[in-house]
């Protein structure tokens, strides 16, 4: 946080102000503030079921908090859905790849819809770093669950985006993958980027003066 | 690597594609619904008669509602896989407008379901002994009102696509919004058939498929943002 | 009055099934539609009063909790010290 | 222009609001009732060519012009509350599906009741009837929309897209119905309708009609409470409200 003094006058990549979050008549969070500045990595922490998902979801702008607003560069997200949506790249807990389509097709597509026109070659690159080479090829559906989950994380080797909302991104994935995807985030915040994320492990190779931590825990107040 | 602002046209064809080559791979979508369309046609004659002059009678009827039956089976691959396996809501953080990716998916539901709808159509209408007059009336209102079954469907699983057993739910919503295309349609070709002009109730049809053109795309968007909240 | 007698009302001009049935219908509907809304107002209330007991022992719950740990934790730091 | 507005956009000053007029409507809208229907039944002409089953009509229509007015009411509330996210015109929407589904079917019975002696059949396929039966089944869809949902916000804004496609094609279907009855039937069939009215059968008309319309607000009224305290049950002063709700009970008891 103290590392960003100098980028506070440059407004808060996302922040939110009171935002309150009821599902099925369940209070999850109330009047909650966050801001998130480029440079930051924050993990969003609490027990199963106490809004983590819902919190992402609502910056992502996937859901619609209770009450409060979330500010992209200090404007309404729902009035610069598309500037915010160009900068951000979320994962949740689906991998969002399809069955039918091959592994390079599938990357071919999410990076394309998100403005990324990029070579078959550099395809074939990019799923490499998530370790799949020699499954270009293969339908999706004959991969396993482990695959998936990859070859959604290889957009962000090829992301343009400032914001990474990412929902457990390390489940599925071995010890190896999780260094690399752990390097993969410093270089990201070290290029101006900002990281929000949960996870069930504590990030290791950064000290914990570095994350920033948001703990969800309302019933004990 | 290049990152630029991609045109409407392209989003458009780009999730069309996609949709295309899904269906492609994926070929009981397109062949069931279709099926389904055939049996429960042949079911008629067996349940009324085989006399040619009822049956030729209650064609158009039949036609109509098989049509509608199984455009409301095929509904639900809309939506549905895209919701579960969690790309619906990558479309939806996509930087691209909405109701371009939902325009670009119904049209191709409608080139998978609708259109082999009416090109086994008329195969349908010679076992049912339809009126010759009738049969280019057939093709132009299944040719106008299928897109419609396809729009106003896709409101209709856009809403029910988070609830666990919408598939009920979704004939309950989606049927009644049917009745004036099943009135008009019919009608023109029952007109068709004594041989006065239907100019009238395809124009009608006309403007049902260019006002739900207009609408449902962001009815369905508004619809979608419900579901996956 | 437009009737002779009380049959005559009853009667209706040979058409009181129909009104009586009709009126009776309609009467029968909106009553269990007015106390239906009524019972699952106080249903309503009932509801929340139970979630709210719930939670209030939820919370009590963690407040010992959290009180054990601490009263733990300054156990253990005290035997450290000694 | 929408200040004065203002206090009631907020829950609890609608919730007590409402509460407080509760008592004026019941008693108005009994009165009212009690008044028109003994005048429909037991003083108002018989109609010269359809005899005592005319009676019907007094309540055949007051219910047919509810059942479609209070769909519209609907459809202002889920635009309001899509458009100004006003959370309250969710709540009244909620309230509103039932009572409207209700007089639907008390149109449609009445009707059919009506119809058997004027026609001779339980049911014909009548433009209004046949209306009223698709109104019918737009209603239980929304309704059985608004159960799906788990989370009452979130079935609020579902029912509220479907009832604003559903009022677009209202008239839509409507307009086809009545076409397609001419079409099939022709006019050899009377409709059912209103006849150039007396004097002496337009009054119990107009009190009925009164006394529906505020029977309506009074059920709405109930339920809206009870919508406005399921969707704020963990605002305090919902919390304080039952608690203290529960002690009178408590108290009435001993």
């Amino acid at each position: 946080m103290s590392a960003n003094l100098a980028a506070n006058t440059e407004p808060a990549l996302i922040s939110a102000s009171n935002l309150t979050c009821i599902r099925e008549e369940r209070l999850l969070f109330d009047q909650l503030t966050v801001e998130v500045n480029a440079g930051d990595i924050v993990q969003v922490e609490g027990p199963n079921g106490s809004g983590k998902t819902s919190l992402l979801r609502i910056l992502a702008g996937l859901s619609q908090p209770y009450e409060g607003d979330i500010f992209y560069k200090d404007q309404l997200i729902t009035q610069s859905r598309e500037e915010f949506h160009q900068n951000l790249l979320y994962l949740g807990h689906l991998p969002g790849v399809k069955g039918e389509m091959t592994a390079q097709e599938n990357l071919n597509f999410n990076l394309t819809l998100h403005g990324l026109h990029i070579n078959a070659s550099e395809i074939e690159k990019t799923l490499a770093e998530v370790n799949l080479t020699g499954f270009e090829d293969s339908l999706a559906s004959h991969l396993s669950a482990g695959q998936h989950r990859r070859i959604s994380l290889a957009r962000l080797y090829k992301s343009t985006a400032d914001i990474w909302i990412l929902d457990e991104p390390f489940t599925a994935i071995d010890k190896q993958g999780v260094q690399s995807l752990e390097q993969l985030f410093k270089a990201h915040i070290k290029q101006g980027g900002c990281i929000i994320l949960t996870t069930h492990q504590d990030l290791l190779t950064f000290s914990p003066a570095q994350v920033k931590k948001i703990t969800l825990d309302y019933m004990g107040e | 690597m290049s990152v630029a602002n991609l045109s409407y046209r392209a989003v458009f064809s780009l999730v069309l594609k996609r949709d295309l080559t899904i269906a492609m791979r994926h070929k009981d979508d397109i062949i069931n619904p279709l099926l389904f369309f055939v049996i429960v046609v042949t079911l008629f004659p067996l349940g009324i008669g085989p006399e040619s002059q009822i049956l030729s009678r209650i064609a158009p009827g039949i036609i109509w509602v098989a049509a509608l039956l199984s455009t409301l089976l095929s509904l639900d691959r809309l939506f549905k896989s895209d919701h579960s396996d969690g790309s619906l809501e990558q479309m939806l953080l996509s930087p691209q407008p909405v109701f371009i990716l939902v325009l670009a998916k119904i049209v191709a539901h409608w080139l998978i379901t609708g259109l082999p709808l009416i090109l086994i159509a008329p195969l349908l209408a010679v076992l049912l002994h339809l009126n010759e007059q009738s049969y280019s009336a057939l093709i132009l209102t299944l040719l106008l009102g299928t897109p419609v079954l396809s729009l106003l469907g896709a409101i209709g699983v856009a809403l029910t696509v988070g609830i666990k057993k919408g598939g009920v739910l979704l004939s309950l919503l989606v049927l009644p919004l049917y009745i004036p295309v099943l009135i008009f349609a019919t009608s023109a070709i029952d007109t068709a058939a004594l041989g006065l002009p239907y100019s009238g109730q395809l124009a009608i049809i006309a403007a049902l498929f260019f006002g739900s053109l207009t609408l449902a795309p962001f009815a369905v968007a508004a619809a979608l943002k419900v579901s996956t909240n | 009055m437009r009737f002779d007698s009380f049959s005559a009302f009853i009667d209706m001009g040979g058409y009181g099934f129909y009104v009586w049935l009709s009126y009776g219908v309609a009467a029968a509907l909106l009553l269990i539609l007015l106390l239906t809304s009524i019972t699952g107002h106080k249903q309503v209330i009932k509801n929340i009063a139970q979630r709210k007991q719930r939670e209030d022992k939820l919370r009590q719950v963690r407040k010992q909790r959290q009180k054990q740990t601490k009263q733990l934790k300054t156990k253990l730091s005290e035997e450290v010290t000694e | 222009m929408w200040k004065w507005l203002h206090p009631y956009a907020n829950p609890e000053v609608s919730y007590h609001f409402a509460g407080k007029i509760l008592p004026w409507l019941s008693a108005l809208a009994a009165l009212l009732l009690s008044i028109g229907l003994i005048w429909a039944l037991a003083f108002a002409p018989a109609d010269y060519q359809q005899g005592d089953s005319f009676r019907i009509f007094y309540i055949h229509v007051p219910a047919a012009s509810l059942s479609m007015g209070i769909y519209f009411g609907m459809a202002i509330a889920a635009f309001t509350s899509l458009v100004w996210q006003f959370k309250l015109a969710d709540a009244s929407a909620a309230a509103m599906a039932p009572v409207g589904a209700t007089f639907t079917a008390i149109a449609l019975i009445t009707g059919a009741a009506w119809g058997k002696p004027m026609w001779g059949t339980w049911w014909i396929w009548d433009a209004r009837l046949t209306s009223e039966l698709i109104l019918l089944f737009l209603y239980l869809g929304v309704i059985a929309l608004q159960n799906a949902f788990e989370d009452k916000n979130l079935a609020g804004k579902a029912a509220g897209i479907l009832t604003l496609v559903g009022v677009i094609n209202l008239p839509i279907i409507k307009y086809s119905v009545e076409w397609w009855n001419t079409l099939h039937q022709g006019s050899t069939i009377s409709k059912l309708g209103r006849p150039s009215m007396s004097v002496d059968m337009l009054w119990p008309f107009v009190f009925c009609f009164l006394g529906f319309i505020l029977l309506v607000s009074v059920i709405i009224c109930i339920r809206f409470r009870s919508e406005i305290l399921t969707r704020n049950s963990i605002r305090p002063w919902v919390r304080t409200l039952v608690s203290q709700h529960l002690t009178q009970e408590k108290a009435n008891e001993v």
